[in-house]
C-alpha cells in the first residue's frame, strides 16, 4: 500500500499537466472538477497512508533503490504521522479553496487550477520527502506556483509587487538553503536527512556545521516570514486572490516551520541535543519577536487582507517558539496548534472574500458599518475571531495551552506571558475590525470614502459560505474530538525521535485563557473607543514595500542568525 | 588554491546580493539574482572535483578510472534547470511591473506599505 | 528606509554573510579533494546496473528522478505562469476587435536567410542531444532548450506568425503539457511494471552505449526534452510577443 | 588545480562582478551572456560537461534571449510614452 504513497504527488501533477495541454478544449468548468477530484484523490490517498502507518514510520524508496552498503544512494519519502498528517491538511484545506474559489478564480485558460494542483504537489512533497535536495526541490516547486498564484490578479499593481518581493526574498532565502545543503553534502557525503544526521552527529561542530544549520533555517524561516524575513508576506497575502490565502496563509508559512523541524532534528539532532538551550534560547527569541511584531502590525492596518496578513506572521512567531522546546512536547502542541489556528485563519480570509464580494470594498475604515446586513459572514468572522484567541473547548485552546505549558518549562513564564500577550493583541485587533465592519462601532482614526472598488454582489453562494462552516466546525473539533492528543503527541515523538509524552494542560490554563479572552475583548472595545491612538510609525517604516530594503533586512537577519547559532553551538571554541 | 575556488563562489553570492541592493531596475535585479545563484554552481562543482579525475561519463573512458563526483553535478543541473525558470518568471513580473507603473525602478513601486 | 540606512544595513549584513562562509568554507574539504562515499557507489554502478556511460544521466533519470521530475514541473509552471501574466494584456478590447491580427516581425531577407540555415542544423544538434542523454554529455533538457530556440530563431528571422489575440502558439503548448505528463505517466508505469514508482527497469536493461540503454531512461529523456522545449518556446514566445504587441502600438500611434 | 581551471576562476569572478556592478541595462544583457559562457567553460574544465552544456544554452543563450526581449518590450513602451 505505502509503495503507492508516490501517488500523492503524481496524481495532482499528471491532472495539472492533462489540464493544460488540453485545458482549451475542456474548458472551465470541466477544469473545475478535474482539480477538484485530483485533490481530492490525493486527500483520500493520504487517508489511506495514514491508517495504514499505525502511528509508524515507513521509508519508501521511489525508483526502487534501496539503499547499498547501508548508503542510501536513491531517494526516500519518509511516511511518518507529522509529515502524512501535515500533507492530509494540506490537501483538504486545498479541495475546500477550490470550492471555495470554483467559477470565479479563472474562465479560460484555467490557469489557477493548473497553478493550485502544482502547489498541492510542491507542498505534499515537501512533507513526505525524507532528502535534503529533494525537500530543496518540492520547496522550489511549491514556491514558483505560489509566486505566479500571487501575482495572478496582474491589473492591479499591488499585486505585481507583492508578487516580486515574494519571488526575489523567497528566492534568495532558498540559495542560502542550497549552500546549507553544499555544506552538509561535502562534510557528509550524504542527501538522505537521517543518514547525514547520523555523520553530523558523530562529528564534532565546526563552522561548516554551524553555517550550514544557519543557512538551511534562514532558508526556511523566509518562507515561515519570521522577523527579519517577514516582509514580503504581508505584501504578498494582501493582493493574493483569496481563495489561494486559504491555503497559502493555512499551510504554506507552516511548512517553513516542518521545514525547520526536519533540518533541527533530522540532519543536525546530534549538535542541536548537546547545546539544546542556547539554541532554544536563539529559536525562542525570534520566534516571540515575531508573534510581537505580527500582532502589532495586525493592529496598524486598516486593509483587511494586509491584517490578516500579519495575524499569520503573529501565529508563525508562536509556532516557531513551540519548535524551539526542542521537544517532543513543544511540537505535538505545535501540530495541534497549525491544523486549529490554520483552520480558523482560513475562516478568516474567507470571510473576508465574501465582504469583498458583498460590499466591493477591503478598508475597515471605508465599510464601517456597511457590513450590518451580512449577519453569517459577521457572525463567523467574530466566531473565528473569538476561537483564535484560544476560547475552551476549541483546537486553538488545546494547541494554546500545551504550547504555554512548553514553553513555560522550556523556558519560563515570561515567554508565556509574551505569547499571552501577542495572541490577546491580535485577538482584539480582529474583534475591533468586527466591531467596525459589522456593527458600525467607531474606530480610531478617519472614517474613509467609501467607494466600491469593485461591483458589490447581492448574494453570497453556497460555495463560499459552506467552506467556512467546515473550517469553523473543523477548528473547534480539533480541541474536543478525543484521541486528538495522543496521535499529535504520537506525531511528534515519530517526527523528533524524543521520547516524552505530552502533559495534561494544567487547571489554570481554563483562567489563562478567560484572561486571554477578557484582555482581547477589553483591548478591542478600548480601541473602537479612542480616537488617539499610538501609529507605530517607526515599525511601520520597516515595511516599505521596497524590495532593496527587504534584501538587505534578509541579509543582515541571516548574519544575526549565523552568527547566533555559532555561539549557540560553541562551534570553534 | 582551494581558497580561490571556494572564495570564487562566497564573492559571487556576495556581489549578486549587492547589485540586487543598489538596483534602481528590475531587470537588473533579475540579473543579479542569477549571479547569486551562479554561486551555488561553483560551490557545488568544486566540492566535487577531484584532481586529475575524469568527467563521470564511461563513453569513452575504463569503468574504474576515477571520475569527479557525479551526484553534485546532477544537482547543479537540478539547479540550472531551477534558475532558467524562476528568471523567466521574474521577467515576467517585472515586463508587467513595467506595464503598470511606468518604471522599473523597485523604489518607485511600493503600493502597499506601513 | 533610507537608502543610506537600507546600504549601511546591507553593508553590515553582508560582512556578517561574507565572514560565515569564510569560517564555513574552511571546513570543506580540500579542492580536488573530495572523497564522498554516494558519487563513488553512483560511479561504479551506472555502467552494470543500468548500461547508462553517462553517470550524470543516470543520477538525474534514475537514482533521482524525482528531482528531475519535480524540475521538469518547475519548468512547467514558470511557462504557464509567464503564459498567465503575460496573456491578461491581450485580452484588451482593441486586440479582441480584431482577431485575425497577423503579427509581422520587421525582417530582412539576409536575416531569414541566415535563419532558415541555422535551422536545419540546429534541430538536428537538438535532437541528437536529446537522443544520446544517456550515453555522452547532454540529454532532453539541453536538447530542449536547443530545439526551443531553433524555433524562436525561425520565428524572429521572420516566418510570419499567426497570434490571434488570445490564442498562443497552441502547438508548443499542448507539446510542454503532454511532456509534462509523459514524465509522469513513465513514473507510473515503473510503479505498474516493476513495483516502484520512477523505477526504469520495466522497459529493459539494453547493452551500454547504444541508443536504448538504460531501460526507461531515453524515455524519460524524450519526455523531458518534448516538456523543456515546449515550456522555453512558450516562454521565449510570450515574450517575443509582448514585444511586438508594444511596437505595435508605437507604429499605430506613429501613423 | 590546473591553471586553465584558476584563469577561468577568476574570469567567472570577474565577469560577475562587472554584471552585478553594471547599471545600463542593455549591457547588462549582453555582460550577461559573456558571464553565462565563461562559467559554461568553468564547468567544462572541472570535468562537467554536463552541465556545461546547461550552462551554455541557458546561460548564454535562453537567458541573455529572455533579457533582450524584456528589455526591448520595456524599451518600446518608454518610445511610445516620451511621444505622448
Amino acid at each position: 500500500m505505502t509503495a503507492l504513497a508516490p501517488l500523492v504527488v503524481a496524481v495532482p501533477l499528471l491532472t495539472a499537466a492533462l489540464i493544460a495541454a488540453l485545458g482549451r478544449f475542456v474548458g472551465g468548468r470541466l477544469a473545475d472538477l478535474l482539480a477538484l477530484g485530483a485533490t481530492l484523490a490525493c486527500a483520500g490517498l493520504l487517508v489511506a497512508v495514514l491508517m495504514r502507518l499505525h502511528g509508524g514510520v515507513e521509508t519508501i524508496w521511489l525508483g526502487g533503490w534501496h539503499p547499498r552498503a547501508g548508503v542510501a544512494i536513491g531517494v526516500a519519502f519518509r511516511l511518518e504521522p507529522l509529515g502524512v498528517g501535515l500533507a492530509l491538511f494540506i490537501a483538504a484545506l486545498m479541495v475546500l479553496a477550490l470550492i471555495y474559489g470554483s467559477g470565479s478564480l479563472d474562465p479560460e485558460p484555467p490557469h489557477v487550477h493548473v497553478l493550485s494542483l502544482v502547489f498541492l504537489a510542491g507542498m505534499v512533497g515537501f512533507c513526505l520527502s525524507g532528502d535534503l535536495f529533494n525537500l530543496f526541490v518540492f520547496f522550489e516547486l511549491m514556491s514558483v506556483s505560489a509566486f505566479a498564484l500571487t501575482g495572478m490578479h496582474v491589473d492591479e499593481g499591488a499585486a505585481l509587487e507583492g508578487s516580486l518581493n515574494f519571488a526575489v526574498t523567497n528566492t534568495i532565502g532558498s540559495f542560502l538553503a542550497v549552500i546549507g545543503i553544499a555544506l552538509v553534502y561535502a562534510r557528509t557525503g550524504a542527501l538522505n536527512i537521517a543518514q547525514a544526521g547520523h555523520v553530523i552527529a558523530q562529528e564534532p561542530v565546526d563552522g561548516l556545521v554551524a553555517v550550514a544549520l544557519a543557512f538551511l533555517v534562514c532558508g526556511f524561516l523566509v518562507k515561515a516570514a519570521i522577523v527579519p524575513f517577514h516582509l514580503w508576506l504581508a505584501d504578498a497575502y494582501a493582493v493574493a486572490p483569496t481563495a489561494i490565502c486559504i491555503v497559502l496563509a493555512g499551510a504554506m508559512s507552516e511548512l517553513g516551520i516542518l521545514g525547520v523541524v526536519r533540518v533541527v532534528f533530522g540532519v543536525f539532532g546530534g549538535p542541536v541535543a548537546q547545546h539544546a538551550d542556547a539554541v532554544r534560547v536563539v529559536f525562542v527569541v525570534a520566534g516571540l519577536l515575531t508573534a510581537v511584531v505580527g500582532a502589532l502590525m495586525a493592529y496598524a492596518q486598516d486593509h483587511l487582507k494586509r491584517m490578516l496578513a500579519f495575524v499569520t506572521i503573529g501565529h508563525v512567531g508562536l509556532f516557531l517558539a513551540g519548535v524551539a522546546m526542542l521537544s517532543a512536547s513543544g511540537v505535538g502542541a505545535i501540530a495541534i496548534y497549525v491544523v486549529a489556528d490554520g483552520c480558523t485563519k482560513a475562516a478568516l480570509f474567507a470571510c473576508v472574500g465574501i465582504v469583498q464580494r458583498r460590499l466591493g470594498h477591503i478598508r475597515v475604515s471605508a465599510l464601517r458599518g456597511r457590513g450590518r446586513g451580512l449577519r453569517f459572514t459577521g457572525t463567523a468572522f467574530v466566531l473565528a475571531a473569538l476561537i483564535s484567541t484560544g476560547v475552551p473547548f476549541t483546537g486553538p485552546f488545546l494547541g494554546k495551552a500545551l504550547l504555554d505549558d512548553a514553553l513555560s518549562h522550556g523556558v519560563g513564564s515570561w515567554a508565556v506571558v509574551v505569547a499571552i500577550a501577542s495572541t490577546a493583541l491580535i485577538g482584539a485587533v480582529l474583534l475591533r475590525a468586527a466591531g467596525c465592519v459589522f456593527l458600525g462601532w467607531r474606530q480610531g482614526g478617519p472614517t474613509g470614502d467609501y467607494e466600491p472598488l469593485t461591483e458589490p454582489r447581492p448574494s453570497t453562494p453556497v460555495r463560499m459560505w459552506a467552506p467556512i462552516v467546515v473550517l469553523l466546525a473543523t477548528a473547534i473539533a480539533v480541541g474536543v474530538v478525543p484521541g486528538v492528543r495522543h496521535a499529535a503527541d504520537n506525531a511528534a515523538q515519530r517526527a523528533t525521535n524524543v521520547s516524552g509524552a505530552l502533559p495534561s494542560p494544567p487547571a489554570h490554563d481554563h483562567l489563562l485563557s478567560l484572561l486571554t479572552l477578557a484582555i482581547a475583548v477589553g483591548l478591542a472595545v478600548f480601541m473602537l473607543g479612542h480616537e488617539r491612538l499610538p501609529k507605530l510609525t517607526a515599525l511601520r517604516a520597516i515595511h516599505s514595500g521596497r524590495l532593496g530594503d527587504y534584501v538587505a533586512l534578509l541579509c543582515a537577519g541571516a548574519a544575526v542568525f549565523g552568527g547566533a547559532f555559532a555561539v549557540a553551538l560553541g562551534a570553534g571554541g | 588554491m582551494t581558497v580561490l575556488a571556494y572564495g570564487v563562489a562566497a564573492w559571487l553570492f556576495l556581489i549578486g546580493l549587492v547589485g540586487i541592493v543598489r538596483s534602481r531596475n528590475l531587470i537588473g535585479v533579475v540579473i543579479c539574482v542569477s549571479v547569486v545563484q551562479s554561486s551555488t554552481y561553483v560551490l557545488l562543482l568544486a566540492i566535487g572535483y577531484r584532481s586529475g579525475a575524469k568527467a563521470p561519463i564511461f563513453a569513452d573512458i575504463k569503468p574504474g578510472t576515477p571520475v569527479v563526483d557525479p551526484v553534485v553535478q546532477a544537482l547543479t543541473l537540478t539547479d540550472v534547470v531551477v534558475e532558467a525558470t524562476v528568471t523567466a518568471v521574474l521577467l515576467a513580473l517585472a515586463v508587467q511591473a513595467h506595464k503598470r507603473f511606468g518604471t522599473l525602478n523597485p523604489d518607485e513601486m511600493a503600493e502597499l506599505h506601513g | 528606509m533610507s537608502r543610506q540606512t537600507r546600504l549601511v544595513v546591507f553593508a553590515l549584513g553582508a560582512a556578517g554573510l561574507g565572514a560565515l562562509m569564510a569560517w564555513a568554507f574552511s571546513g570543506l574539504p580540500e579542492f580536488g579533494h573530495y572523497a564522498g562515499r554516494y558519487g563513488r557507489i553512483v560511479a561504479q554502478l551506472a555502467v552494470p546496473a543500468r548500461a547508462t556511460t553517462n553517470a550524470v544521466t543516470f543520477t538525474n533519470f534514475d537514482l533521482r528522478a524525482v528531482d528531475t521530475m519535480v524540475e521538469e514541473f518547475i519548468v512547467f509552471t514558470a511557462a504557464i505562469a509567464a503564459v498567465a501574466m503575460l496573456r491578461h494584456q491581450r485580452g484588451e478590447p482593441k486586440r479582441a476587435a480584431s482577431p485575425d491580427d497577423v503579427l509581422k516581425p520587421k525582417t530582412s531577407p539576409a536575416l531569414l536567410v541566415v535563419g532558415a540555415a541555422l535551422a536545419g542544423p540546429t534541430t538536428v544538434i537538438a535532437l541528437n542531444l536529446i537522443a544520446h542523454g544517456a550515453i555522452t554529455p547532454g540529454g532532453g533538457f539541453q536538447g530542449g532548450v536547443v530545439l526551443a530556440a531553433t524555433l524562436v530563431v525561425l520565428v524572429a528571422a521572420g516566418a510570419r506568425v499567426r497570434l490571434p489575440a488570445d490564442k498562443p502558439p497552441l502547438l508548443a503548448e499542448i507539446t510542454h503539457g503532454l511532456g509534462a505528463a509523459g514524465f509522469v505517466l513513465l513514473g507510473l508505469a515503473g510503479l505498474v511494471f516493476a513495483g516502484a514508482f520512477l523505477s526504469t527497469t520495466w522497459a529493459g536493461h539494453g547493452t551500454p552505449a547504444t541508443l536504448l540503454s538504460g531501460g526507461a531512461i531515453p524515455l524519460l529523456n524524450v519526455a523531458t526534452g518534448l516538456e523543456v522545449a515546449g515550456a522555453i518556446a512558450v516562454i521565449l514566445g510570450e515574450f517575443l510577443e509582448q514585444d511586438m504587441l508594444a511596437t505595435d502600438e508605437t507604429e499605430e500611434r506613429d501613423a | 588545480m590546473t591553471a586553465v581551471q584558476a584563469v577561468l576562476l577568476v574570469l567567472v569572478a570577474v565577469a560577475g562582478t562587472l554584471l552585478a556592478l553594471t547599471r545600463e541595462p542593455l549591457r547588462q544583457a549582453i555582460v550577461s551572456a559573456i558571464f553565462g559562457l565563461t562559467l559554461g567553460l568553468l564547468f567544462f574544465a572541472l570535468q562537467a560537461p554536463d552541465v556545461a552544456l546547461s550552462q551554455i544554452v541557458v546561460g548564454g543563450v535562453a537567458l541573455p534571449a529572455m533579457i533582450l526581449l524584456a528589455l526591448a518590450e520595456v524599451r518600446a513602451r518608454e518610445h511610445r510614452d516620451d511621444d505622448e
